[in-house]
């Protein structure tokens, strides 16, 4: 819709807190508040913050899963049609495949599979790396890596309103709510 | 293929200096033998994928280029008969000691680069020695000398053969000219010989050679008259009785006496002869002694002697009236275990009287040999057991008086000029007539040698003289078969044979050694030199039924008198003790009297009792050591008639008490880069008067060590690892006594324990040839030519002390030695064992544990049943030699190759790849030859029959202890073999199913019920 | 309590963004990269096909066996009892050039050769490594023509290198032999097609004949 | 905040034993920032003297270990000790002693995470950063140990023109896939975990090549609890991988001696032997690095007392464990009635290479009993020694099986000596060096405990002030008004 347009140049607000539970609280309100285009952003993990912003459970184990089957079968096949069956060769009078010999290998490579898909998986869904971001601009954000907490509501939002919105930050922190503009 | 471009072998057929000079040459056989080249410079396909590869991860594209290109270079006109790439083998012979010997040579283009035994001659049967066979290393030799030298006024001229020819002329007329040989049977050097001397009528001949067996010469003199030769017959011998004699390995007739030896002592198809042996040290006869009792040499007169009183006094055996005398003499002073040796032996022959035979080794003085012969005629051993013929040369005086002669004159300046053909007297002629110094003062001395060695360098003249291989002759066999040699290569460094030389000397002009043999044998009488004949001999290699005729020598009264009292004299010698011990030399079993001296594969060949390479040591026994209170490893300092040398000391076992031994033949100043510096010389020690036993030496211990390099470890070893050896070696390796066997044939098998072998999965079934090997315990006398066969055929590297130290060594077979004590005793208690030998190589186990464990598959199982080593697929992991239980596989740590001068790599077995550095390698039981006999056989559509496949092993072993076939062929031998009783194999508790078998080996001693037979046990106490 | 003071802020450019597709193409284009890397350890040009080197002779094998016709034999006449198809000595070329172009300057080092007895030094054009061992014998004899090996030799001025010669093309070989038996009568026939199927022949030959060719190590490798 | 304490000066000491004080993780007077402060100092500030002076010394090992192998690659294994028998010496020793030391980082990483041991928050980055560096030197080994390293490629199944494949029934094969995954799963987890701590110090940066080279290392990351939730799990889950790889590891080393039939290495006592063994010689690595690092960079507060005690104490456990096991194998041994595995221990303890075994026993078994004693898990002086003395106990441990099996295995023919030529040792000396130059470089470049974990842990995350509900984590059912009254 126009709003976007309303709003160019502007990605949106940025209220910040000093403790954890102050935060939390804050987190429980814009959720309530219905927004959807918002964050938290915390110097380590918060537990019950995601309840409190209600983020859905992620798909990686899904993905991690799946990538451990291939992974087992990549093994297995591997040895199997290499050593019994494109070049088959006789050695101390073994079968040319049983599964006890082939178990560590196709361990590994499942270990492995799942291990790559579970940082890759983590970093696509996550869209990172992202190295530009309109928050790297605001000079106080940089304390979210340090001991600040920060609740940032995007203009793209379908509820954002200049006011409104302004006003339900002020009115959970105590400080006040930085403007962070998107360059063009 | 490589066989391509082995063409250029033609290129092998020039003269020296194209050899030398060439390029292509270099290139040439750098091609030909890539030593390690390959793997630098992998073939185009993988080394291009390679660069490309690396390239590409550069991010750079990068052209490949191909590796260096080769060249063909067919002949310009093919020599008849001669087909490229296909090896030839042409009958010929050696001579050692005036015995000729017969070999088959295998010529690769041209290259001889194999020696085997020639079937047709009668001192070979097929078999080769270690020593004959690395004749062809010796061909090759880089360091032999290349060209004449005058040495005048401490300068040294280049020469050549024709300024030689023109001043030889007059050189021998008149006084003061004296040729000194070596011990020859040559027909055609004999009539030179006369040639010459009719030539220059003044002129003197002398043979000189330091290892010999005059003293047996003398003795057979003393007691029939005239001297005759002695031929042992060990096939029917049911007795066989030896005094420091070791028929089976220094004899010259040894390899047919161990086939007979081995022959009879099979416990299913032998006569099971028995066999007696009193000795100051182990020999390899005394290691299959059923009897054996350590005598110091000095002592064995003694024994000898009691054993004829016995006979006489107590069994009733008549002496020829003369000889009486030899059984008066009596020893009261013989200890409990010679008693006991003496009166087994005298009821044995007694009652396998005709059956037995005595033998007196050549260390021993002559009345101890006319004794044997006197015992021997009495027992009726003639023509049985033993046989005369008549000496070949009996006016020769001895070796010994002919050099001292020789030494007598140059020193009252009688000899102006003296020709020395062969052999190297300043190294080795006895101490006491300071040889070397006389020598450098002759006017005008000629030394034609192989090297350019001690008595050249002090010669005014040095003539290289051609190898056994690169020129013609001919030689009489110990039973005097006429016996041809044949070049199979130009002289690589244009060197001329004896013959040669002394027909330029006899002014008979300069004539090629094929005109003279061919001259002197149509000049034999009675032999027609018809081109049939000549092809027929020429192919044979012997002129058949030219043996000797045997004669039977009436014994002679007044000979005998005087060897009775000469045995008197040697009686009255007391026993050695441990202030005065006593020392004996001996000639050693790898580089003979020093001859062999620059040959890697000899030098490094570890001797059969000591294990001992690249060295020579003092031998004692342990409890001899302890008395004189030396150490293993300690260097002793030994003083001996005037002489006194630093020795390091080897502890045997088996050694008599306080009696030392030591080999002649190391300490080579001039031998070249391989023998010079290695061992110490002994000759230092030898006189005239006492060239083998020198009693009352002095040793002393001098605190300092030097590591002997052994292929296996010393005797001394913690006690842990002592007991637990002595454990494990009654099941390696297995034997029990023939009367046990006889009466149950399993009793090898009853020491088996261990769980019923299965396995786990479904066993492989193994169709078409299998193959399998059986080694013949019984037989196996531990000569070593097994192990110098293979590291021919097999292109084995030589890798020097330092590395044998470091337990790197390569030959692909080792001879596991191993004594065997009596339970319970410690490593200081021990003094005597007994030994026994199991060659042990790759045994190609069905379910081979090595092939599990390479990660790239570079040795695997082929359908025949072969453990296969692909050397260009193995990038050097060690894990398959970790996993190997028998540690048979061997790893090429360095590059050997290397180094190789260019000749040296023609020995090269092209059918064989060379190991680059980093590359395992092991026994393939030969498969080069396996392959070549395959594709033969089905190139024309037949099946290959038993015994046309022969690893190197099996072929050359004198006793015929290797059996190679086809185990899925029920009728092959080695499936025979495999179902005697006495088969079983090593380590089978492991079911990694060997397919190497063993056949126990079965002694047979007086009284041998198990009861008695702790084998070791009573040799323990033996002279303990 | 603790603000930045130092008033300079650092920020990555808008144009990073692409820095994932990136990675992704990278990713993608790495894969290739490895397939083709691969695939060309396998095209002929990393296997010395058209390997022509130039020969001190310029001898014709399309003149001598295309158009006159002469049996390989004739020079390489081992190749039926040994491993070598051995390269004809000098004395061989003499047999007709005695005669035949006895004047030509092209034969002259044949000439000199045969005079002085020093070879002819051609240049290999058909090398493996030396720790292989082929031999010939045991495939013409099975009915492996020279042709499956060197091609058509009879239409070459110049002898060039036409099969790869790896371990893996002869391997193919060893494991489906009927592609390329024929009679052993026709083995030196060079343009010989079958009358019938290749691979029906084939079987049928080896059928007959027994060929089992071993893929033992130990078959070549010595 | 009400978290500040004030103790007496002996406040760092939280290894009280009272099981019902919870003892604290971080102690003195810090906040979120303070640990920032702390951590980031490191990389930020100046390093002291004694860093280049260390730095110079390892850095040289490190070119003493590249002139050792290019003289090997050069002139062949024959340049080191190793002969028949012995054809593994000190390459593979080497290389199962640095294996055996990487362990304890996953375990501290992986392992106490999955069992919620909150405690190896301050320690875990450091000893995965060991990981790293340990697996490094362990595949310098296997490498350079094969006798034609040019051809060692054929390890991998690549596609080649021989048609060759490898054999995946051999162990060492085994060991290649297991050793690879082993580095490149340790490298992913340990990156991943930095991610926010590399965020920190981009944040931090005071000049522009700071800030690129950190923020490109740390890919944009912007604490988003959206991408909190997604790294937690991804982070969860690399530890449930990373517990059994990390068991596998050694034991897929261990088949390289099980599966051959060697005796005293053929023994189904080895994977979990080895892994214990693993984990004891890598707890004793972390605390020998771990005690000079947390004093010279004064740490103290948030690497206590409490976590070197804690490690005495897993040490104490495992090294009773391998002293279990050594004590097992005289016992099979004996029992199993094998004559040759009997003859094989009885040499081990009274044959040639007697010295290293009781250097090894008394090392492994005995050293760490002093931990029984609390004096010694809270002294770091005596830590420390008894730290380095076990990393040199389990050493000879893979020395004594490695060599002593082999040098006297079946027939006694063949039995050898090994001694290690001057290269084996100036190699295995350089190998430290390697180690010790990456690890300075880790210090002097990367943040060395895990931030944004401890501060999780710290009190002031969990809303334990008075007046709320106890200590403990948060579970997110929370309203504003609930909190507000």
């Amino acid at each position: 819709m126009s709003k976007t347009a309303e709003h160019a140049g502007l990605y949106g607000y940025l209220a910040s807190f000093d403790l954890v539970d102050e935060f939390l609280v804050a987190a429980t309100r814009v959720r309530d508040a219905g927004y959807t285009h918002w964050d938290a952003h915390s110097p380590f993990v918060i537990h019950g913050l995601d309840a409190a912003m209600g983020v859905k459970k992620t798909v990686l184990p899904y993905i991690v899963f799946v990538a451990g089957l291939t992974g087992a079968a990549v093994g297995i096949l591997l040895q199997w049609w290499t050593n019994a069956v494109d070049y088959p060769f006789l050695i101390s009078g073994k079968p040319l495949f049983s599964l006890p010999a082939n178990i560590p290998i196709a361990f590994e490579t499942t270990i492995l599979f799942a291990a790559i898909s579970a940082l890759v998986g983590m970093l696509v869904l996550n869209r990172l790396p992202q190295l530009y971001h309109p928050l790297f601009a605001n000079r106080s954000f940089k304390r979210a890596t340090d001991d600040r907490f920060f609740i940032s509501i995007e203009a793209v939002d379908p509820l954002f309103d200049p006011t409104t919105t302004r006003e339900l930050l002020e009115s959970i922190s105590g400080r006040p709510i930085e403007e962070i503009e998107d360059q063009p | 293929m490589s066989s391509m471009n082995h063409h250029n072998g033609m290129a092998y057929w020039r003269s020296l200096d194209e050899l030398e000079q060439t390029a292509e040459f270099r290139e040439a056989v750098g091609r030909e033998f890539p030593n390690d080249d390959w793997d630098r410079l992998p073939p185009a396909t993988r080394r291009q994928f390679l660069k490309v590869m690396g390239a590409s991860l550069a991010l750079a594209g990068l052209t490949a280029c191909r590796w260096p290109k080769e060249e063909i270079v067919p002949f310009a006109h093919r020599p008849e008969g001669r087909t490229p790439g296909v090896p030839q083998r042409f009958a010929t012979s050696m001579e050692i000691d005036g015995v000729a010997l017969g070999m088959l040579v295998t010529s690769f283009d041209g290259r001889p680069i194999k020696a085997e035994g020639n079937p047709l001659h009668p001192d070979s049967l097929g078999a080769l020695s270690a020593v004959a066979q690395a004749e062809i290393l010796q061909l090759y030799d880089p360091d032999r000398s290349r060209r004449l030298l005058l040495r005048e006024g401490g300068q040294q001229y280049v020469k050549d053969w024709n300024e030689f020819e023109s001043l030889a002329g007059g050189l021998f007329s008149g006084a003061g000219a004296a040729v000194l040989a070596g011990a020859f049977s040559s027909p055609t050097l004999g009539a030179l010989r006369e040639r010459f001397l009719t030539a220059h009528p003044e002129a003197r001949w002398y043979e000189y050679e330091p290892i010999s067996r005059d003293n047996e010469r003398e003795g057979t003199r003393l007691v029939f008259g005239s001297m005759v030769r002695i031929h042992p017959h060990l096939g029917g011998a049911e007795v066989v009785a030896c005094f420091d004699a070791d028929p089976l390995f220094d004899h010259p007739a040894a390899l047919r006496l161990v086939r007979e030896f081995a022959a009879a002592r099979n416990p299913e198809s032998g006569t099971g002869g028995r066999l007696y042996v009193g000795e100051s040290g182990f020999s390899l006869t005394g290691v299959r002694a059923d009897h054996r009792v350590a005598v110091a040499s000095s002592r064995v007169p003694a024994l000898l002697a009691a054993v004829a009183n016995s006979l006489v006094a107590e069994h009733g055996l008549e002496l020829p009236a003369a000889a009486a005398g030899f059984a008066g003499a009596t020893d009261h002073s013989a200890t409990d275990d010679e008693r006991h040796f003496v009166d087994l032996l005298a009821a044995d022959l007694m009652t396998h009287r005709s059956r037995s035979v005595v033998l007196v080794g050549p260390r021993q003085a002559p009345a101890v040999h006319a004794l044997a012969a006197v015992l021997n005629h009495a027992l009726g051993a003639t023509g049985s057991t033993i046989t005369y013929t008549a000496d070949p040369s009996p006016d020769r005086p001895s070796h010994l008086e002919a050099i001292s002669d020789l030494a007598r004159r140059i020193q009252d300046d009688e000899i102006e000029t003296l020709l020395i053909l062969g052999g190297n007297p300043a190294y080795d002629a006895p101490a006491d007539l300071d040889f070397a110094d006389l020598l450098a003062g002759v006017p005008v001395s000629i030394h034609l040698s192989l090297y350019d060695d001690e008595t050249s360098k002090l010669c005014t003249w040095h003539l290289p003289a051609s190898h056994s291989l690169e020129s013609w002759g001919d030689g009489a066999a110990w039973d005097g078969t006429l016996s041809l040699r044949q070049p199979l290569i130009e002289p690589l460094y244009g060197g001329r044979s004896a013959i040669e030389v002394l027909a330029i000397a006899a002014d008979d002009g300069p004539k090629s050694g094929y005109e003279l043999v061919r001259e002197s044998l149509s000049g034999r009488s009675g032999i027609p030199i018809s081109g049939d004949f000549w092809r027929r001999a020429l192919r044979d290699g012997v002129v058949g039924q030219s043996a000797w005729e045997t004669v039977a020598p009436p014994t002679d009264p007044a000979g005998l008198a005087s060897a009775v009292d000469g045995l008197r004299e040697l009686l009255e010698v007391g026993r050695p003790t441990t202030e005065h011990p006593e020392l004996v030399l001996v000639p050693d079993a790898k580089v003979f009297d020093g001859r062999f001296a620059n040959n890697g594969w000899l030098q490094e060949l570890p001797d059969a009792i000591t294990k001992i390479t690249w060295d020579n040591a003092l031998l004692i026994s342990p409890a001899t050591a302890r008395d004189i209170g030396v150490s293993d490893s300690e260097v002793a300092s030994v003083e001996a008639r005037g002489a006194t040398l630093d020795l390091p000391v080897c502890v045997v076992p088996g050694m008599a008490r306080n009696c030392a031994a030591v080999a002649l033949g190391y300490g080579r100043a001039a031998a070249g880069q391989v023998g010079n510096g290695v061992g110490v010389d002994t000759y230092r020690f030898r006189t005239t008067a006492a060239p083998g036993i020198l009693s009352g030496v002095a040793i002393r211990g001098t605190g300092r060590s030097y590591e002997l390099a052994t292929t296996q470890d010393h005797f001394a070893i913690d006690t842990i690892g002592f007991s637990e050896r002595n454990l494990r070696v009654a099941d390696l390796v297995r034997e029990t006594s023939l009367d046990a066997y006889l009466e149950n044939p399993e009793i090898i098998h009853e020491q088996e324990h261990h769980p019923p072998l299965i396995s786990l999965w479904k066993d492989h079934e193994y169709e078409g040839e299998q193959w399998g090997m059986a080694i013949d315990l019984n037989a196996c006398i531990g000569c070593n030519a097994c192990i110098v066969a293979c590291q021919a055929e097999n292109n084995i590297p030589v890798v020097g002390r330092q590395q044998v130290l470091n337990q790197r060594e390569m030959q692909w077979i080792r001879l596991d030695r191993y004594f065997k004590t009596a339970p319970g005793v410690t490593p200081d208690e021990v003094d005597d064992a007994e030994i026994v030998f199991q060659p042990m190589t790759c045994v190609q186990c069905e379910n081979a544990p090595c092939e599990q464990v390479c990660p790239v598959a570079a040795t695997q199982h082929t359908t025949d049943g072969l453990n296969a080593m692909v050397y260009n697929r193995c990038i050097g992991t060690r894990y398959c030699s970790n996993n190997c239980p028998y540690k048979v596989r061997r790893f090429n740590f360095f590059n050997y190759h290397k180094d190789l001068a260019d000749t040296t790599k023609m020995q090269f077995n092209p059918d064989v790849t060379v190991r680059s550095r980093g590359v395992m390698e092991k026994c393939t039981f030969c498969v080069q030859r396996i392959e070549a006999v395959r594709i033969a056989a089905r190139n024309d559509n037949r099946p290959i029959a038993d015994g046309e496949i022969m690893p190197a092993c099996a072929q050359t072993c004198p006793a015929e202890a290797i059996t190679f076939g086809n185990l899925n062929d029920r009728s092959s031998d080695v499936s025979r073999s495999r179902e005697e009783h006495r088969s079983y194999a090593a380590l089978a508790e492991l079911n990694i199913r060997p397919r190497t078998h063993y056949l126990a080996r079965v002694n047979n001693p007086v009284d041998g019920m198990p009861s008695s037979v702790e084998g070791a046990g009573d040799h323990g106490k033996e002279s303990g | 309590m603790n603000e930045d003071k130092s008033n300079d802020i650092f920020i990555f450019p808008r144009w990073t963004g692409i820095l994932r597709p990136a990675i992704a193409a990278g990713a993608l284009g790495g894969a290739l990269y490895a397939t083709v890397i691969v695939a060309f350890g396998f095209s002929p040009w990393a296997t010395d096909v058209g390997y022509a080197p130039v020969q001190p002779v310029p001898y014709s094998h399309a003149l001598h066996v295309g158009q006159l016709g002469m049996d390989c034999r004739y020079c390489h006449n081992t190749v039926e009892h040994t491993a070598a198809a051995a390269i004809p000595p000098t004395q061989t070329c003499m047999n007709c050039h005695k005669s035949v172009r006895a004047a030509s300057e092209r034969l002259i080092p044949v000439f000199e050769s045969y005079s002085t007895g020093m070879p002819v030094q051609w240049i290999r054009v058909h090398d493996l490594p030396d720790f292989v061992y082929f031999n010939h014998s045991a495939h013409v004899r099975r009915g492996v023509g020279c042709v499956s090996c060197h091609g058509r030799i009879d239409t070459m001025e110049v002898v060039t290198q036409v099969k790869p010669l790896s371990m893996s093309w002869c391997l193919d070989c060893h494991r489906n032999p009927e592609r390329h038996l024929r009679p052993v009568e026709f083995i030196t026939e060079l343009d010989w097609v079958p009358d019938d199927d290749q691979l029906v022949l084939g079987r049928r030959l080896r059928e007959t004949k027994n060929i089992n060719p071993p893929q033992d190590c130990n078959t070549c490798h010595r | 905040m009400s978290a500040t304490t004030t103790e007496p000066l002996s406040y760092l000491d939280n290894t009280g034993d009272d099981p019902t004080v919870r003892a604290r993780l971080v102690v003195g007077d810090n906040d979120f920032h303070a640990v920032t402060n702390k951590v980031c100092g490191i990389v930020e500030s100046p390093q002291p003297r004694l860093w280049w002076v260390a730095f110079a010394i390892s850095s040289s090992l490190t070119l003493v270990l590249l002139a050792m192998i290019a003289y090997l690659v050069t002139t062949g294994i024959g340049v080191w000790g190793l002969m028949i028998p012995v054809g593994w010496g000190y390459a593979i020793v080497n290389f199962v002693f640095w294996v055996g030391i990487g362990h304890a980082g996953t375990l501290i990483s992986a392992i106490l995470f999955l069992l919620r041991q909150r405690w190896r928050t301050s320690i875990n980055r450091f000893a995965e950063g060991m990981t790293i560096f340990a697996v490094v030197c362990a595949g310098v080994f296997p490498g350079i140990h094969v006798g034609r390293v040019w051809f060692a490629y054929w390890l991998a199944p690549i596609p080649n023109q021989m048609s060759m494949w490898p054999n995946f029934r051999s162990p060492l094969l085994w060991d290649v896939f297991a050793v690879g995954t082993y580095a490149t799963v340790s490298l992913l987890f340990w990156y991943m975990g930095m991610i926010p701590d590399l965020a920190a110090l981009r944040d931090r940066a005071k000049t522009k090549i700071r800030y690129y080279a950190y923020g490109l290392l740390a890919l944009g990351w912007r604490s988003s609890n959206r991408h909190w939730h997604r790294f937690e799990f991804a982070y969860l889950l690399l530890a449930a991988l990373a517990t059994p790889l990390v068991l596998s590891v050694h034991s897929v080393v261990s088949f390289d001696f099980a599966v051959s039939i060697m005796p005293g290495w053929h023994t189904t006592i080895f994977p979990p032997y080895f892994v214990a063994g693993a984990i004891f010689s890598g707890f004793a690595m972390v605390v020998t690095l771990v005690i000079p690092v947390r004093r010279i960079y004064g740490l103290q507060e948030i690497i206590t007392k409490r976590h070197l005690e804690n490690m005495a104490k897993i040490m104490l456990a495992t090294g009773t464990m391998v002293g279990f096991a050594y004590s097992t194998e005289f016992f099979i041994a004996w029992y199993s009635g094998n004559t040759y595995e009997a003859f094989t221990f009885m040499n081990r303890a009274f044959g040639p290479y007697a010295w290293a075994y009781w250097t090894m026993v008394t090392c492994n078994v005995l050293v760490p009993q002093v931990f029984w004693m609390k004096r010694f898990r809270t002294n770091t002086i005596l830590l420390w020694i008894a730290s380095v003395l076990i990393n040199v106990g389990m050493w000879f441990e893979r020395f004594v099986i490695v060599v002593s099996s082999l040098s006297r295995d079946y027939l006694p023919t063949s039995w050898g000596y090994y001694r290690p030529s001057i290269v084996d040792i100036l190699t295995f000396v350089g190998s430290f060096g390697l180690f010790f130059t990456l690890f300075l470089l880790f210090v002097r470049f990367l943040p060395i405990v895990g931030m944004a974990e401890v501060k999780g842990v710290m009190p002031q995350a969990h809303l334990d002030r008075p007046g709320h509900r106890g200590h403990g984590d948060y579970h997110g059912d929370i309203t504003g008004t609930e909190v507000l009254s």
